[in-house]
């Protein structure tokens, strides 16, 4: 992150087009895997991700069962054609360090407990890749817990915030988050107002620490109204998301 | 099922040799350079192409390589586990790979740089998302689909090294491989056969034939029999079929995707 | 499989002097491993392959066992210095998926009802490799579960027929497998008339498939009847061959 | 322990956010460019740097390569099995990694013998002796010191090879990273926990910070949350005890290990 | 099996210092630049040479490479698993690699091409067929026995290239390196030991000599213990019997296998 | 082990400035890791090696357990900057051989059959290797295994002789080993006056042969009586010894 190019335009423009706090066009389908207890299809800008889950179901093997609580497994997997240079197919320990923070990420949101020695699984497939797929597929996966029923306390919401060119932004693309000055992804529940990921690559000063992250949590909630919407229209049809925009 | 098949009907109501609805998606994936989404029934598969250079198999130095794989996503169904392709994945990559292999759909002699030193290497990576049954011929397509999607980039040699002009060529194709797959149950032979008919086969039979409607490929999997009066029979009607199958990806690539 | 040399002669003759029909030189020897169950070395042409068998005996892990039914486990496997190029000795791909149909093929001949809650393993080991090692392999497994005394309903003999210049020929060689337009392996059960295994690498027309499919069973006929002999050598020694011989 | 923490007090006698005592033994191992031993607590990391040449990562053709590995040795408690890292100890190297990476700590630009095709490898290896909490930190503190204590091989090309010319060179250090790390517990909030205290937290931070006191690097762990207000302050407590630990190093520095 | 040896007799009628009957065949395996099959009583393992060209090993730049690889195949006996070599198969290729490497049979100095860069390699790849016991000297003899049958292919540097000129050479062979195992079961040393001696010793050595009746490799095994009386007293038997090995082995080569 | 450089000076010193029998310094500290049962640090030479010691402890897997007596385990590990060259941080065949024999030359000294059932770890990690690193790691180990009190019939010490310039030698160092004649590492009970491991790497003539035999384990009662007085030391502190001195 050391070359800083003019990723702002005169206008005040990304390159993208956007304005500073402008979110990527955001798009999530609900169901659409058959087999899967839930899932989601999440088009996250240029990410196209999808999240299957399984579960409450028994664990394999059985010692990993917990007494008391469901055991939440999960990974985030990239498929080979899913990067600009072909990405070999074995988890590599980007895509496991992935898997763990989602995981974190999205158990707070659950009613674990009302489980017991149960698994639910969670699969996040990256089918193309922009910057911000770790924030895309927790928002995806989010929605495909809430479409296999699993009792939640709220929903996970993911964006992030970054700094290019000296300047706090919203929602960092592939480009800004190669070229730019830092990345800090943020996932969080809009109801129970906690953050339950956060991770900064690059250098903020003070001022700058607490700006990107009051406006990725600005962010998340924007992704939020979306992973509702997504949600009602599976379940009460078009003309409910229409009342909606009323 | 038995009585169902008595009739010459299946489950889902289909005749014994008739293919589920497919929807075939092309060039979904724009970071690659060539995709495609198939559905089959509610078995659903994506494949992509990835392009780059390397040195040339042993042997075959006067050729592209073309290295394909095939997973199975936990996604696609309760029973998967994450991890490395187990023995039947591996045949699966192996199918389609020796489906598009043996037919020679990609004209390899036309993707070397340098013989013997520097090709062409072509990645066709498969990734099953749904499995409702015959994973063989919706992963096959899916493949055969990516690369005619593709367009390749124009590679040159500038001061002995490799050097990507920016430019895309099409993909040297010279045929369209098609598989069908048929299952026995009992003395009846289904062609494309869900989740629940595989559960329920006694052997199956995948073939794969090209452009001119000959036959390019064959595997026998499962752990029962076939006469050889069976075997004739499902060659017979891997032609008709697959060319119903081949003339629909044409009709795609027609309209240009 | 692009360019065909000539690997016919004027005289109708192949690289290695066989007629079209002919079968490479077939020897096979009952027994050859002092602590299997049961095994055969087969020499197919240039191909030198090990057959042992281990079973019926318990299965482990113990969840893999079936309680109406025997499992059958069968691993193909080439040492380091079989082929041309040395072999790295990491199970590959094509060994994979040869173990897996050289079990489809052996199973249909086993009465594997009969030992329920046990496992038989079958190991093949290539020595030395020539073109249609598959084929030997499951002819000396099939001769290996004999020896083992294992139910049979039938032995299973495996042949490949092919074509080379446009012509149908028996038994493919390493060189008309590189070098010729078509390789069909065949697994067959010679008394119940039954195909246990089949593979088609290479263009066949209509006409030539059904044909190829023919030659393949017929060769696979002979091979029975250097099965057979193997056995019976074995079991009754010498004077029983000679007499069949008579 | 929560009737401790309720009076701002810790089972070891320590307030809230003081940090357990910390040593550090540069240059114990002589066959290393560069080492570093850190106690903190009971924790205990050796870290020990080891420079050859290579190529550079693909996208960064003009910088050297850092690479930074982290394993927890079977001596470290009795829980930890032989065997290739598991997930914690991948995130381990991973954010230690990061917090060297993100502060720019090494001029990578300055380790490029040949753009694009020879740069120097350095490697960073990480081995936690005895976990007693907070490895982050201890792990993070024995890389950063490892790198200040290195010295490098000077490599130069000549006739088109990589020749070391067995002169040494200081490593190219722009600042120091020093991570801080807290835990939740309920709604205290503890610096530099004991694997005790880890045993019982909801919710785990790390913040690294540069030699300017501005941030470079976070990581959020556990399956707890923070509220924002938290996460604010967590970030002011990492500048004031970075700072302390930071001058450590550089007292440890100037007396010329 | 005690009463037995308290008499100085073993179950299978050898007295302490008797070998197994051995046979050797070499050259079966045409594909291979080099072959043998051992059979050491019910031992049998079968070696193969293959040659190709690399780099030579760091430290090693002006030697060819020798790598040896032993297995023990699933064929072998009842307990062997597939997948990748064990403890014991790991020891097994150690030390049939030691006995050849330390005795210098192989003259490595004569199979460099250009020094520093590309070298001959030479594969020695063991496989056990059937094991009942001492599989450390069934497959020393078959190791040492495929190099002496081997011929090596003359590779030339054309340009910069590797080129196979199709001739062949004999192997630089300097010395026939021999091994002797003896185990220890109460105060009986017995030679050359089965699987069911094995089964009851209390502890193993393999010594190896070379053509000067010098030692060359040792390597102690199993949980038990030797007095150095006893090292002293198998150390001259390792001799003797040494030279009655390598004499078989001469005559095998005179005979012009 | 081909061209042997001068090892030996006009004034019969080595390399490293000892003479023929004399053993490089070792310096062994117990109980020097906290989590562990018992443990020990040695630094004999160059070598800096820590050896931890758990258990007597439950088996994992449980079907390992024997009904009679304690499973030893043992692993040998170089981490990665402890070599000239960095170690490849996976197990090399090297250390899966030397973990076996360090095994095997511990284990005749511990009364494992008064720990049926259980298992005892033993885990040595090599910070920095020179010369003869198994013996010291077998001398550090066998001091963990006393500090973590199992019982034992005997200390086991390790030391190895060779030749160099056509000379048997004491303990031979990094470069004795690469550029010398041969190497023999021994490691010795002094009590039971038993071998529990002997190799050798090079080549002896018969007179050689005894010689280095007797000098190496000459060399194990110099290390013995040093791994006496480090467990002294933690035990009975730095007075005993003084008086072991006088």
């Amino acid at each position: 992150m050391t070359q800083t190019k003019s990723l702002i335009d005169e206008n005040g423009k990304r390159t993208d087009g956007r304005t500073e706090t402008e979110l990527r066009e955001i798009k999530i389908n609900v169901g659409v895997i058959k087999n899967a207890d839930g899932s989601a299809f999440i088009e996250f800008g240029m990410n196209k991700i999808l999240a299957a889950v399984y579960g409450p179901r028994e664990v394999h093997p059985k010692h990993m069962a917990q007494p008391d609580r469901c055991v939440l497994r999960c990974r985030y997997h990239m498929t080979p054609f899913s990067t600009d240079t072909r990405k070999n197919p074995a988890p590599s320990r980007r895509e496991v360090e992935i898997s763990k923070v989602m995981r974190e990420a999205l158990e707070p949101a659950l009613m674990l407990q009302d489980y017991p020695r149960a698994a639910i699984d969670v699969y996040v497939e990256v089918l193309q890749a922009d910057g911000g797929s770790r924030c895309a597929g927790i928002t995806a996966a989010s929605v495909a817990l809430a479409d296999a029923g699993i009792n939640m306390r709220d929903i996970v919401a993911a964006c992030a915030a970054g700094k290019i060119n000296g300047k706090i932004v919203t929602d960092i693309n592939d480009t800004e988050d190669k070229e730019g000055e830092a990345d800090m992804p943020v996932a969080y529940m809009p109801h129970l107002d906690q953050v339950t990921l956060l991770q900064l690559d690059g250098i903020l000063d003070d001022k700058q620490f607490s700006e990107c992250l009051d406006e990725a949590v600005r962010g998340c909630k924007v992704v939020y109204e979306i992973q509702r919407k997504a949600l009602m229209q599976k379940y009460f049809g078009e003309e409910t998301e229409m009342k909606e925009e009323q | 099922m038995w009585d169902s098949l008595s009739k010459g009907k299946r489950l889902d109501g289909r005749n014994l040799d008739d293919l589920r609805p497919m929807e075939i998606e092309m060039g979904l994936i724009k970071k690659a350079n060539g995709s495609a989404r198939v559905r089959l029934g509610n078995s659903e598969v994506v494949a992509g192409v990835k392009v780059e250079t390397g040195e040339p198999f042993e042997g075959l130095e006067n050729k592209g390589a073309l290295i394909l794989s095939a997973e199975v996503l936990p996604t696609a169904s309760p029973h998967i586990e994450p991890g490395p392709p187990d023995e039947e994945t591996v045949e699966l990559a192996r199918v389609v790979d020796r489906g598009i292999r043996e037919s020679e759909m990609l004209d390899l002699n036309k993707l070397v740089l340098v013989t013997g030193e520097i090709v062409y290497v072509i990645f066709v990576d498969c990734s099953v998302i749904n499995a409702d049954g015959n994973l063989f011929d919706a992963t096959s397509y899916a493949a055969v689909a990516s690369l005619v999607n593709s367009k390749l980039p124009v590679f040159e040699i500038r001061d002995g090294k490799v050097v990507d002009t920016g430019e895309k060529q099409n993909s040297p194709i010279t045929t369209l491989p098609v598989s069908i797959t048929a299952v026995r149950i009992g003395d009846s032979i289904l062609l494309d056969p869900t989740a629940e008919e595989e559960a329920c086969m006694d052997a199956r039979i995948t073939i794969t034939t090209n452009s001119d409607n000959n036959f390019a490929a064959v595997q026998k999997g499962s752990t029962g029999t076939f006469t050889l009066e069976q075997l004739k029979q499902i060659a017979a009607s891997a032609k008709t079929k697959g060319e119903e199958v081949r003339n629909k990806i044409k009709e795609l690539m027609k309209s240009g995707q």
